[in-house]
């Protein structure tokens, strides 16, 4: 098994740089090339290029969370109906009366509290991680589609300061790929750089040990679920402005999307090993993939096809890479 | 475009009868026509697509630019985007969610983009210029028409309904149902049951499979979907049971098969012809040329379409047959 | 400082602890010595705070004390160095040095500080090779182990809890453990110190407690003038001579293995040695001289250039399944990570080599199966005597011999053991030593590698040395002493 | 983490009666005692039994497959997508033409073949099964939607053998109950009592161990995968059966449900541990829930919010019992 040195500090300072990350780079770019010579007009635009961000910005978001929660040895399958949770929540004529802020509160504190609901499930229940982030999952797809009435919410024109997130732009980049890009460096530092962080690759790494160096595994496990649903709140706010509704349906199949990003990005689903920058590189490689086929106008059938053998190829390079790499 | 060359499906080609001599159909300016509409794993939903993509070859003048079909709001967004910056002159829209999607429509009607909005509806009017569409409450009261004549014919009283509706959450699911329990409540009658279904065959098989066993004896049921309708059938043929008389919906060429040998429990199916794709294309290419609809006095098309749902029986099924879609 | 009364510990069908007393002096060496499965391992969990006693009561400085949980532990001031490796793979050495107490403000790491500190710690340990960023997976089970004891120091520990920490080390290295343990004595910091070598138990330890089947059978023993006939009379409750089985008489078969120009880059060079059928060929150097290496590549496990000849057939490189199918055995250096299935039983985990030699067509006699395991528990005096009990409910001595079993069935002509006899207490080992003698009589060729010099000069018939990957004497381990060894393997001079 | 032998024969002979399975059981009778309560007349009848056996059977037999990639330390997310593909190929018109054997001896060797090509990616192209499954899923999607041409493909009526073993009944129970329960046998005795089972907890259990005691791990793991893909064959044969179609729809979601139903009935996601009828017990609670609430007319979301909880609940009964046998 020749794995790459996951923590060496140099490697992780060169980022995109690093060995692991260059079979993700490559595949990145000769999709990028591939853009460029079937779509030159339309691919290599600015306004292409932040529709591909945007695009990439909720699922990204939910993507920070999943890979703490992955590198720490769970997996996080509510993340979607989390954020649909939320996004309902937050979209309620109740909700909305109090104005945009308290909704964005709102969706970030449902978001927050369905992790913790997962983590005490988890950690202090001791449930497998899979059962009860589905039960949770289920769960809260009910409990979304009960208080929407199975309806699609929209928000009132007096909270439109949540739409504005999509509509408003700072130097031609809509807000929210800002918040995007805050999350994901946010989610950098706290894994590199604190005691968090470091310990998040113990608890995954080798719970027993992380235990006998006095490390409160339970009530990190616990956290790591309710810093996932804390994404999945921030999540909401994003699709919110960006489909300025709440509904139940938000988020279908996040889960999949999400985990594939974290695995592709060369974090291990046994937890201990991973980076932040190999899921985002990977989550871009799946958006810029869908964004060629829409560009290309390639019919469903064909895509799901090229979709496949793009992804293994994608692996196959990353993988050919590291061996190189490390023999 | 780069798809296979269609084996133009019978059903479109009957749809679109010689161009009448209105000299509508003469070509004119040369359009770019951008569709976009969810992912076609559904018979309904991949006749909409095939339909249009028909209805485009028709015209020499009409270039037709589909558009990745996604489940993913936040893809259709992204779709419908790329739509607007590649400049199109007409953009036609089945939406996942007309509410989630409205947003987008205002943008390219902004961008002086005319927005034909196929079926599921915008609840904006600025978000279109024309939309076109089925009738689902419609659909619910000629089905609750059919099947309350039917039952009240025999003279049965407190007779057992039964529904089986497509996916819950959208909204044209809910119209058909109230439009049914409406039409119904003439006859004095009401809906037993319930259960959605997801509009495949297999979800139609084993809903039908456990309603067959919560109900000892229906008197009748209606279908949402002729689609799940399949599953729904063969589901009741594995029970034996042919108490009751099934009502469908769609207008499948199935449907009208079982129908017309009358040996089946499928008595009637209501129509929801996806033949309004290809209309719909016809409306684009007028609109984005500046014309009118020839038959009418009016120098331009009008604001909004909507189909009637016509009830297919055994007695008219020969009518219907060439519209029938493959499912 | 520390008296434990009475602890009585239960697992599932086993009483592992049944009334331990225990008292540590400030200042001095406790060495706990038992047999493999007495109960010493467990004695210093629930010292460590991971298993919660059952009854007894635990004081440390006159105050009753309860450690709940390892985090308490660590709090009263104890230390532990684990007998299984308990170290992240995927962080680097000082964030396994300094898990848990991170150097760290509100959250937020010093990494530079963690970084001094560790190296700090290890150049203390003799060990300032070791960079404190590497990462630990990478690192050889010595190394490992190295950090393991960097990490016990990291703490201002009162008391410094040993399980065996001299088991993957080699000659030199335990002087250093022990220059280290003196500095801390020095200090009045307590340690308990768990080993299977008694030379080592005479070296650096004050007094004895010694563990039989979960109950102390003595206290306070002097480590120095005891004599072993007694402490080993003590822990086995019978007399055991430690010594070595008396060699073949007779001339070695025919040659049953034949390595030529065995290379792997960064690990050994140019190695060729043969092994005849009925001899037992030993390895010796310092750790990391890449004896292991050579194991695995004999075995196909790993890449290497060069000719591996079994049998008169030359084995494809690289081809375990060929390899163990033309009669080869494997028993890994580390049993935990290479050779145990921990969730199976003791039989699944024996018979795991020979399975076809169980079944017809695929279909397990289960029966014949569980007759041999039996068989073979019995002979290498496992225990629990259980087959079916879960291997990881065994002690690591008794995990070891299993994994010796596994490889006395299926005829295997050639057996390669790498430190066979790592956490195997006194009376264990001399049977080991036994069967291994007795495996060679039967005409199989033995490989040996072991830390301990007198074990592979005592135990083989023929001894290679290595150095840095190179092989630098050839020849009959009588002709050899532990000082011409040592002299070799330190100096790389030929004798 | 007290958890009972894994294999010790004398618990393995047991079966149902096993301490880690009495929870599961406990479930199971909770629930049924639910169903007599609430709906005696419909709930205990042979017919109802019969229906939740047939529904299970499709699921069921994939749970099998699911249960040995699991235990070998794998997973397989494309279960649902290759048994699509091979009901797809096997009622295209040309397999048709052959008749009904041919057509099953189809489905079973296209699942195969996408099982054997899932295990060549993982075993020799090293892949992480997370990632070469999940491209085997978009692309046996992608490519059942091509053959099909996104239609559902009725059986003939020639080859209505096949339906038959949905509706020929043998004492009361149709065939493909009888084909469930013979793959629950034949995969419990070669997990159990044959070689490739043993090798198969070893392979996950420890893999490195497992090489060195001289198993060929990468032909055993390529192995695994072609007999998931098998069982995913003999499925699409009775998905066949049930909705007399073949379609690219079928088995949506198929993955999720398997892996649940194998991880509720106490299989290891990181693989080593776990039994056949732990995974079939979690299938068939998973069946039952929906049987009752489909039976007691619950709503959808009311559906989904019950399921979360009794998921939680089930799981802490078999986690309490297990700790009040093994402390
Ligand atoms: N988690 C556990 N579950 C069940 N039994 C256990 C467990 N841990 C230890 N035991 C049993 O407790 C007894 C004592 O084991 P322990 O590990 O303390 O022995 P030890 O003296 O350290 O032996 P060694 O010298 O081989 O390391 C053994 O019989 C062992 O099988
Ligand atoms: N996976 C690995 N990656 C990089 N280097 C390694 C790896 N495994 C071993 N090495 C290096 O190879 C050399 C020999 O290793 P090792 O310590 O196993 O030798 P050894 O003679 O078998 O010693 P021991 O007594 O510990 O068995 C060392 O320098 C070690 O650091
Ligand atoms: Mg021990
Ligand atoms: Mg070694």
């Amino acid at each position: 098994m020749s794995k790459p040195a996951a923590i060496s500090p140099r490697n992780r300072l060169a980022g995109l740089g690093e060995a692991r990350h260059l079979g993700l780079v490559v595949a990145l770019v000769l999709l990028a090339v591939v853009g460029l010579v079937t779509k030159f007009d339309n691919f290599a635009t600015t306004s292409n290029i932040v529709s591909i961000l945007t695009l990439a910005a909720t699922i990204g978001v939910i993507t920070v969370g999943a890979t703490f929660v992955i590198i720490g040895g769970g997996i996080d399958l509510s993340v979607g109906a989390v954020m649909a949770l939320a996004s309902v929540w937050a979209t309620t004529l109740a909700t909305q009366s109090y104005g945009p802020w308290v909704m964005m509160i709102c969706a970030v504190l449902v978001g927050t509290g369905a992790g913790l609901v997962n983590g005490l499930l988890i950690a202090y229940g001791r449930l497998v991680p899979f059962i009860a982030t589905l039960a949770m999952l289920v769960a809260a797809r009910g409990l979304a589609q009960r208080m929407s009435d199975r309806k699609t919410q929209l928000i009132q024109t007096d909270n439109s300061a949540i739409v504005d997130l999509s509509t408003t732009r700072l130097l031609g980049i809509p807000l929210l790929v800002y918040i995007f890009a805050l999350v994901v460096v946010l989610g950098w530092v706290v894994l590199n750089r604190t005691t968090f962080g470091r310990r998040t690759y113990a608890v995954g790494g080798n719970p027993e040990a992380a235990r006998l160096a006095g490390i409160n595994i339970r009530r990190h496990t616990m956290l790591l679920y309710a810093l996932s649903g804390f994404c999945c709140g921030i999540a909401a706010i994003l699709i919110m402005a960006r489909t300025t509704t709440g509904s139940s349906t938000h988020g279908d199949l996040y889960e999949l999307d999400a985990i594939a990003a974290v695995i592709i990005g060369g974090t291990l689903l046994t937890g201990g090993r991973g980076t932040i920058i190999g899921s985002i590189l990977g989550l871009l490689i799946f958006t810029l993939i869908t964004n060629l086929f829409i560009l290309n106008g390639l019919n469903t059938s064909d895509q799901l096809i090229a979709k496949g053998l793009i992804i293994v190829v994608a692996v196959l390079l990353q993988r050919r890479n590291l061996k190189e790499r490390a023999p | 475009t780069s798809n296979e060359p269609a084996a133009a499906p019978s059903s479109a080609a009957a749809s679109n009868p010689a161009p009448a001599p209105s000299g509508n159909d003469q070509p004119g300016t040369k359009v770019v026509i951008g569709f976009s509409a969810p992912a076609a794993d559904h018979g309904w939903i991949a006749a909409i697509a095939k339909n249009a993509e028909a209805a485009a070859k028709q015209f020499s003048d009409v270039e037709f630019k589909p558009v990745e079909p996604t489940n993913d709001i936040n893809q259709q967004i992204s779709a419908v985007e790329s739509l607007i910056s590649a400049k199109v002159n007409a953009l036609v829209i089945l939406p996942n969610d007309g509410q989630q999607l409205n947003q987008v429509a205002l943008e390219a009607t902004a961008a002086g983009i005319p927005v034909i909005n196929l079926d599921r509806i915008f609840p904006d009017k600025l978000a279109y210029r024309t939309w076109i569409g089925g009738d689902n409450y419609g659909m619910g009261v000629a089905a609750g028409h059919y099947i309350g004549k039917q039952l009240k014919d025999k003279g049965v009283a407190n007779p057992v309904i039964v529904e089986i509706q497509g996916i819950a959450t959208l909204p044209l699911t809910q119209d058909r149902s109230k439009g049914f329990a409406d039409a119904l409540k003439s006859y004095g009658f009401s809906v037993t049951a319930k259960q959605d279904a997801k509009f495949t065959v297999e979800t139609g098989n084993s809903v039908a499979a456990s309603l067959l066993q919560a109900h000892k004896k229906i008197d009748a049921l209606w279908n949402h979907d002729d689609d799940q309708g399949v599953g729904v059938l063969a589901a009741i043929k594995e029970a034996g049971r042919s108490e009751f008389l099934m009502v469908g919906g769609a207008g499948s060429l199935n449907a009208m098969k079982e129908i017309q040998s009358g040996t089946s429990v499928l008595k009637a199916t209501v129509t929801y012809s996806p033949t309004m794709a290809s209309s719909a294309i016809k409306l684009a290419r007028l609109i984005a040329q500046g014309k009118g609809m020839s038959d009418l006095v009016e120098n331009q098309v009008p604001q909004s379409i909507t189909l009637a749902s016509e009830t297919i029986t055994k007695e008219n099924v020969e009518k219907y047959l060439p519209l029938g879609f493959e499912s | 400082m520390l008296v434990m009364r009475g602890i009585v510990k239960q697992f599932p069908g086993v009483r592992a602890l049944d009334g331990v007393d225990l008292d540590v002096e400030a200042g001095e060496v406790h060495c706990l010595l038992g047999q493999n499965g007495a109960g010493k391992s467990t004695l210093i969990k629930v010292l460590a705070g991971v298993h919660q006693p059952d009854e007894g009561t635990i004081e440390f400085n006159g105050a009753q004390i309860r450690a709940s949980s390892p985090i308490d532990a660590i709090r009263l001031g104890f230390a532990t160095i684990y007998q299984e490796l308990d170290l992240v793979e995927g962080l680097s050495v000082a964030e396994n040095i300094f898990l848990g107490h991170e150097h760290a403000r509100a959250g937020w790491m010093n990494r530079g500080a963690a970084n001094r500190a560790a190296a700090e710690v290890l150049t203390r340990l003799g060990h300032p090779e070791i960079r404190p960023k590497a990462e630990v997976g990478r690192l050889s089970p010595a190394a490992k182990q190295v950090v393991s004891m960097a990490r016990a120091l990291s703490h201002d520990a009162r008391l410094i809890i040993m399980d065996e920490p001299s088991a993957a080390l080699a000659h030199d290295e335990v002087a250093n453990l022990f220059r280290i343990i003196r500095e801390l004595t020095a200090q009045g910091v307590a340690v308990v110190y768990i080993s299977h070598r008694l030379e080592e138990i005479r070296e650096i330890g004050d007094r004895v407690t010694v563990l039989k089947d979960g109950r102390t059978v003595a206290v306070g023993l002097p480590a120095r003038d005891t004599p072993t006939s007694e402490i080993v009379s003590l822990m086995t409750g019978r007399t055991v001579e430690y010594v070595f089985p008396p060699r073949a008489t007779g001339s070695p078969g025919d040659e049953v293995l034949r390595v030529e120009h065995l290379t792997s880059p960064g690990a050994f060079a140019d190695v060729s040695f043969e092994v005849r059928a009925g001899e037992i060929v030993g390895l010796a150097g310092l750790v990391g001289s890449g004896r292991s290496e050579i194991m695995e590549a004999v075995y196909g496990a790993r890449r290497a250039t060069g000719r591996v000849v079994l049998d008169g057939e030359t084995l494809r490189r690289g081809d375990v399944v060929k390899t163990v199918r033309k009669g080869m055995g494997l028993a890994p250096e580390e049993r935990k990570a290479q050779a145990l299935l921990l969730d199976q039983s003791v039989t699944a985990n024996i018979t795991l080599g020979s399975l076809p030699g169980f079944a017809t067509f695929g279909w397990i006699d289960r029966a014949r199966e569980r007759a041999e395991a039996r068989r073979l528990v019995e002979m290498l005096d496992i225990r629990p005597p259980d087959p079916e009990r879960p291997i990881k409910t065994l002690s690591g001595g008794n995990q070891q011999k299993a994994v010796l079993a596994r490889w006395l069935l299926g005829g295997r002509k050639l057996l390669l053991l790498d430190e066979p006899t790592r956490g195997v207490d006194v009376g264990a080992r001399a049977e080991l030593y036994a069967v291994i003698r007795g495996l060679a009589e039967q005409g199989i060729g033995v490989l040996l590698v072991s830390s301990e010099v007198p074990e592979v000069l005592g135990l083989s018939d023929r001894v290679l040395v290595l150095r840095e990957g190179t092989v630098i004497h050839q020849g009959d381990a009588r002709e050899l002493d532990e000082h011409d060894v040592l002299d070799m393997i330190m100096n790389g001079r030929a004798a």
